[in-house]
């Protein structure tokens, strides 16, 4: 009980302050979640910092909405007082995916947005961080993003051993061998 | 010019048979090692093959010159203290600069040597080395104290520095220094140790943390040459203790059986002990080793 | 002829001084020609003997030259002839050049004047010249020109007036100032005076050979003077308070019994000195504080070679104070060269130039293996003499505090050799260039005097020998020593030609070895391509390893080097201001209290009167 | 006499028979079969005993044991690494990763073939090999070092534009020292 009066006085307090965040909030664990426009993300996270006490920032993470044309970047922050997670969401738009950069926040924002920027190709506007971050000397397109071919891009870039084409199922051939059937649940993993 | 001719050769097979020995000891130390940690271990002339194996390799890098003589520095050492410190008791073959220096010279050719490499090491611009060269600098000044202490006192015991007196000082009493400066021999063998670099003193090449430290951009016939320059060394130092302390050797039979006796010293120690930081390596020489060095010029002084 | 030579020094040096005004390459010349015209009209002329006598104002001053100060001219003019060809190569473009030029001159007369006085009076005012000029050179310019140079003048001025009142109190004994007079006397003067006048000597003297208690002007003075100027501040310089200590430790303290006790302790304080000099020099990362440190250290070796006092201990002092000079006049020079060619001195800057300064490196390389005392070198020759001198005289425990410094020593030779030349080579010391010839050369010719020595002691051994002689030692050593083997009492010898031959030979045949093995296959690499776990290191990113450079050995030693006799001074310098304030409150400028004073003074008085008087 | 053909022979026998018998191994455990190595050279199976031993750095090594998946990142260290080995050196790969890129072969990032871009000399296949297999491994190695035909080596150095353009396609920004023997 006590922890469902602090969620809401938080969903309270940031709808007031922020009037086109909306919230899907479920309750069912400890956490909140908010999705809000990227033109006012650094003033919702500094709010959630300064006033709420989220003073934790866990992870950057980024969803590719393919169908919608939309990349879905969330923010994951940490409440250690109240033990509340809060997830801030934001969608830009696909071809063209720009935000601010966060990183004087948190400093350790530095490294996520180095990935994101990498990973799917968002940009942030001032991230300074001028060496790559794990991908050395990539040149195709950003490889996380759901429209990009691993499997093509890996023929067309490295060598392929000739072979793998008539390779056999494993779970076709133990269960030829065995002579059972493959369980229901294992069905939709077989090719 | 005919006897001129006789000592070249003469030093020429000296240092075959230290070489010989001395890698074949190397050798014996990874077959122990292995039989302790119940494996069956390499063949005994493993030694050989690695050394003939480096020599074989078809190329070299250098960084410079003083990285191209190091290794030489180093054979100045070995070989040096090899013909000097004498092998064998009164046999001609052996006798090659014996009468040519003492005890303290032998102490100072001894880092000749090392310093040597310690430049050509410091040339190739590897971190790893350069800290191996100071750790393997500061051991040293740990484990001289007692050694010298050792010496001091045998030689003020017996009232002279040259090694072949000391070694007639056995013969005619019959009785080996090991049993007459009994403490004086504790701080030499424990010196000895952080001499042979075994573990727990090994802090200078220390694979697991500065990648073989002070030889790490050393390949081919540079490290055939520290190679077989460390093996002739290690006799060369087997083979002072066995003069000092346990009265030499009339024949090489005789001498083998003394030397390979104090070599399994350091070895066993070594298998079983984990590693030292370098300053728990100085402290430790600087504890025990120190005092019993003390109680050996007590002893020299006293009786 | 005598006074011919300082006569020719000092016109030289006010030339010198004066002609800067007219030209450069003109005040060159004549700074070289003062200096080499009284130094070949000294070799030439000068020999013992000959001696020229004034009397100025009632008092009879002598000047002449024995043996014994022939070896010390003989370290002053031929190192201070190679430092003043390299101190016009290292004073190009530089100001202030005829200040510089003035004061070396004078320094080098300033020390010949000493070492030709016969009487005490002159001898201190050469000692005063050579302090006051060497002190100016202090001050030339540096960092901290303040504190080094007040250092420097209070300690000068406390040996200054040590050997004052001791020349004041043998004069109220002998009514002579002649140094034969006290040494003839000295024997028979009561017990207190006997122990009095060296106490005060070996003081003047101790300050300038840097002996423990009076060490810390040294580091500061050595490293700010001018290299130039350094080499023979702690080449020569420094050996004037050898050469008292000698003349004292000799001539005067061997013929009483209290000698004895005198030669343990400045023995045992020559140790001590030894040890801290070599602890503090593994510390530093500036070469030139690194090198006065060294300097300290290796004066230890010097006195205790001198304090022991027996014919092959001396030996040992003097052949090491000869040799010290050559080594360490060529590293001072050496550091000259590299700070005069990068800009800095310190080893956290300067890495890798090896390549770029190669004649600078071989005569360091040779010098520092001189110092480390490792054949076959000079330095192995006296380092061997003074062990088996110890040994032989039955100093067990100097010996091991002897062997600990020298061991240690290495830990701060292989930092000067790795700081400066080894290591990476930065693109920051890409364009550095070998320094001029005129500066090479004479760091070559030194180092090479000291590889000499290393295999043909004799050399100098004679005239050690003759100048031992001089002070009285037995004629029987002369047998004792030849060319090229040295051996101690015990009759243990050391041959060091043969050592020598087969140390070369060895040492070519490897070379030859290493060189023509897969000859065509063995190729020069950058220090960019080393085996650092697969990265190619950027031109940015400096690999030297030469932060806290020892610092596993001074973790162990760390409980000795926290006491530092600074600290005792400097608490000694507060106690005294405290004292010297409390001492003003007595007198308050009134003069009511004054009176209660004169008034208490009396009731004293009359109230202990009988006990008084 | 040094060029006589029958001595050269002798002279290449001893040398490979030395080669064979000590065969000092830097490991490059990049993906999971690094964990392998330890069983293989500790008291089970004992490497050590065929002259098996680790090396220290790349300059002492013979043979460069690439344990796994290489990506296009570590790809560039483990070029450089062999290009610092000395001759004669040999490269074994281990494991279907290093063969066909294994269970990895659509990544994005990870090569399929690693003889496109160093000479390798024995394959160990297997997901993952045991030590047994590790061990006939090098028995195979041992084989053709005595024969004389391990030579990967020999071709990397023939064949060293090819190389270098399959390397620098997938590593565009090549700053890595010359390679001139």
């Amino acid at each position: 009980m006590q922890e469902k009066k602090i969620k809401n006085k938080i969903i309270k307090r940031v709808k007031t302050n922020f009037k086109d965040a909306r919230d899907r909030n479920d309750f069912k664990y400890n956490r909140l979640d908010f999705s809000v426009k990227k033109e006012i993300i650094p003033s919702v996270l500094f709010y959630l910092k300064d006033e709420m006490g989220f003073i934790h920032l866990s992870h950057i993470s980024c969803v590719d909405w393919l169908e919608e044309g939309e990349l879905e970047v969330v923010f994951i922050l940490w409440s250690p007082e109240e033990k509340i997670k809060v997830f801030v969401r934001t969608r830009l738009d696909r071809d063209n995916p720009v935000m601010d950069n966060l990183d004087m926040i948190w400093r350790q924002a530095n490294t996520y947005e180095r990935e994101l920027r990498e990973m799917y190709g968002i940009q942030f506007t001032g991230l300074e961080a001028p060496d790559e971050f794990i991908l050395e000397d990539w040149q195709g397109p950003p490889p996380m993003r759901r429209d990009f071919d691993t499997e093509a891009y890996s023929n067309e870039t490295y060598f392929h051993r000739p072979g793998r084409e008539d390779a056999e199922d494993v779970r076709e051939t133990i269960t030829k061998r065995s002579g059972e059937d493959i369980p229901d649940f294992a069905k939709k993993y077989s090719r | 010019m005919n006897e001129l001719w006789f000592d070249i050769m003469g030093a020429i097979v000296t240092v075959i048979v230290a070489f010989v020995v001395g890698i074949t000891y190397m050798g014996l130390s990874r077959k122990i090692t292995a039989r302790v940690q119940n494996r069956k271990g390499p063949p005994f002339y493993q030694n050989f093959i690695d050394a003939l194996k480096l020599a074989s390799k078809t190329s070299a890098i250098h960084h410079g010159f003083m990285q191209h003589v190091g290794p030489a520095f180093m054979m100045i050492t070995s070989i040096m203290s090899v013909l000097i410190i004498p092998v064998l008791r009164g046999n001609a073959w052996f006798v090659n600069l014996n009468f040519h220096g003492d005890l303290i010279f032998i102490l100072y050719i001894m880092v000749f040597g090392p310093l040597g490499m310690a430049l050509g090491a410091g040339q190739t611009g590897n971190p790893n080395s350069a800290i191996g060269v100071t750790r393997g600098l500061s051991q040293m000044v740990g484990f001289e104290i007692p050694w010298v202490m050792a010496l001091v006192a045998l030689m003020m015991q017996y009232h002279t520095t040259s090694i072949v007196d000391l070694m007639n000082v056995q013969i005619q009493s019959g009785m080996w220094l090991m049993f007459s400066s009994p403490f004086a021999f504790i701080a030499a063998v424990m010196a000895m140790l952080g001499m042979f670099r075994y573990s727990p003193f090994d802090i200078v090449g220390a694979p697991q943390e500065l990648a073989s430290g002070p030889m790490s951009e050393n390949g081919g016939k540079y490290l055939f040459t520290l190679m077989s320059s460390g093996s002739i060394f290690a006799f060369a130092k087997l083979t002072l203790y066995v003069d000092l302390f346990m009265g030499g050797a009339g024949n090489l039979v005789e001498l083998v059986i003394k030397t390979f006796a104090l070599y399994l010293i350091p070895m066993l120690y070594g298998v079983t002990s984990p590693r030292y930081r370098t300053e728990q390596s100085i402290r430790w020489f600087w504890g025990w080793p120190t005092f019993f060095g003390f109680l050996a010029i007590i002893y020299a002084v006293v009786f | 002829m005598n006074y011919i030579i300082l006569v020719v020094f000092l016109g030289g040096a006010l030339l010198t001084f004066f002609a800067g005004k007219i030209n450069n390459v003109l005040q060159d010349i004549l700074f070289l020609a003062s200096i080499l015209v009284p130094a070949s009209l000294f070799f030439a002329y000068v020999h013992a003997g000959n001696i020229f006598n004034l009397t100025l104002g009632g008092i009879h001053l002598s000047l002449g030259i024995n043996a014994m100060s022939w070896l010390f001219a003989l370290i002053v003019l031929g190192l201070g002839s190679m430092a003043a060809f390299y101190s016009v190569s290292f004073m190009k473009g530089k100001e202030r050049r005829g200040y510089f030029y003035f004061n070396f001159i004078l320094t080098i007369m300033a020390m010949t004047g000493i070492l030709m006085s016969r009487d005490l009076v002159s001898f201190f005012i050469f000692w005063e010249i050579m302090t006051w000029s060497s002190y100016l050179m202090t001050v030339y310019n540096g960092k901290d020109v303040q504190t080094v140079g007040i250092k420097y003048f209070v300690f000068s001025a406390i040996g200054a007036y040590a050997m004052l009142m001791a020349i004041v109190v043998i004069h109220s004994i002998n009514g002579s100032f002649m140094i034969e007079d006290l040494v003839r006397s000295f024997p028979e003067m009561p017990v207190n005076m006997q122990i009095l006048i060296p106490v005060l000597l070996l003081t003047g003297f101790g300050v300038k050979a840097a002996i423990m208690p009076l060490h810390v002007w040294a580091p500061g003075a050595y490293s700010n003077a001018p290299m130039a100027y350094t080499s023979i501040f702690s080449g020569a310089l420094s050996k004037m308070g050898i050469y008292g200590m000698v003349i004292v430790m000799v001539s005067l303290l061997s013929y009483v019994p209290e000698g004895y006790w005198f030669r343990e302790v400045i023995a045992w304080m020559g140790g001590i000195t030894a040890v801290i000099g070599t602890l503090w020099a593994i510390k530093q990362d500036d070469a030139k504080k690194l090198l006065a440190y060294s300097s300290i250290a290796q004066l230890g070796y010097i006195i205790v070679g001198i304090g022991i006092g027996t014919p092959l201990a001396m030996m040992a002092g003097l052949f090491l104070a000869v040799v010290h000079a050559l080594f360490k006049g060529t590293l001072f020079l050496a550091v000259g060269a590299i700070e005069r060619q990068t800009g800095t001195s310190n080893f956290r800057e300067v890495t890798g130039l090896i390549r770029k300064m190669p004649w600078t490196f071989v005569a360091s390389l040779i010098s520092i293996i001189s110092l480390a005392g490792i054949p076959p070198m000079g330095g192995f020759v006296g380092k061997w003499m003074l062990y088996e001198s110890l040994l032989t005289s039955n100093h067990y425990l100097l010996v091991i505090v002897i062997f600990f410094s020298s061991t240690a020593a290495f830990l701060y030779c292989y930092k000067f050799l790795f700081g400066f030349f080894l290591g990476q080579e930065e693109k920051e010391w890409a364009n550095v260039k070998e320094a001029p010839v005129l500066m090479v050369v004479p760091m070559l010719i030194l180092s090479f005097f000291s590889f000499l020595l290393g295999t043909y002691p004799g050399i100098i051994l004679k005239p050690i020998d003759a100048g031992m002689q001089y002070l009285g030692y037995g004629i029987t050593q002369n047998h004792l020593w030849q060319t090229s083997v040295i051996f101690n009492t015990w009759g243990n010898q050391v041959v060091l030609q043969p050592l020598l031959y087969s140390i070369i030979a060895i040492f070519l045949f490897f070379l030859i070895f290493l060189t023509i093995k897969s000859f065509k296959q063995t190729r020069y690499v950058t220090t960019k391509d080393i085996s650092s776990s697969g990265e190619v290191p950027k031109e940015h990113e400096n690999l030297t390893f030469s932060v806290d450079f020892m610092q596993p050995f001074m973790r162990a030693v760390e409980p000795v080097m926290r006491r530092q006799i600074d600290k005792y001074y400097t608490g000694l310098a507060n106690g005294l201001e405290a004292l010297f304030d409390f001492m003003r409150k007595i007198y308050t400028g009134n003069g009511q209290t004054y009176a209660i004073y004169v008034i208490v003074f009396v009731v004293i008085l009359l109230l202990f009167k009988d006990i008084l008087f | 006499m040094i060029n006589d053909k029958n001595s050269q022979k002798i002279v290449d026998f001893i040398s490979n028979w030395a080669r064979k018998h000590s065969i000092w191994v830097l490991g490059y455990g990049t993906g999971c079969g690094a964990i392998e190595i330890p069983p293989t050279m500790t008291s089970r199976y004992d490497a050590e005993r065929l002259g098996i031993r680790g090396a220290a750095t790349p300059r002492q090594a013979d043979v460069l044991l690439i344990t796994g998946y290489l990506t296009t990142k570590t790809l560039k260290r483990v070029i450089r690494v062999y290009e610092q080995m000395q001759d004669p050196k040999y490269v074994v790969g281990f494991g279907s990763c290093t063969i066909n890129g294994g269970m990895y072969y659509d990544s994005y990032n990870t090569i399929n073939v690693l003889d496109k871009y160093l000479p390798v000399d024995v394959y160990i296949n297997g997901c993952m090999p045991r030590p047994e297999a590790v061990l006939s491994g090098f028995g195979k190695l041992q084989q053709l070092i005595g024969e004389g035909k391990a030579n990967g080596a020999t071709k990397y150095k023939e064949n060293l534009e090819w190389y270098r353009a399959n390397q620098k396609k997938v590593i565009p920004n090549w700053v890595m020292p010359e390679y001139n023997w």
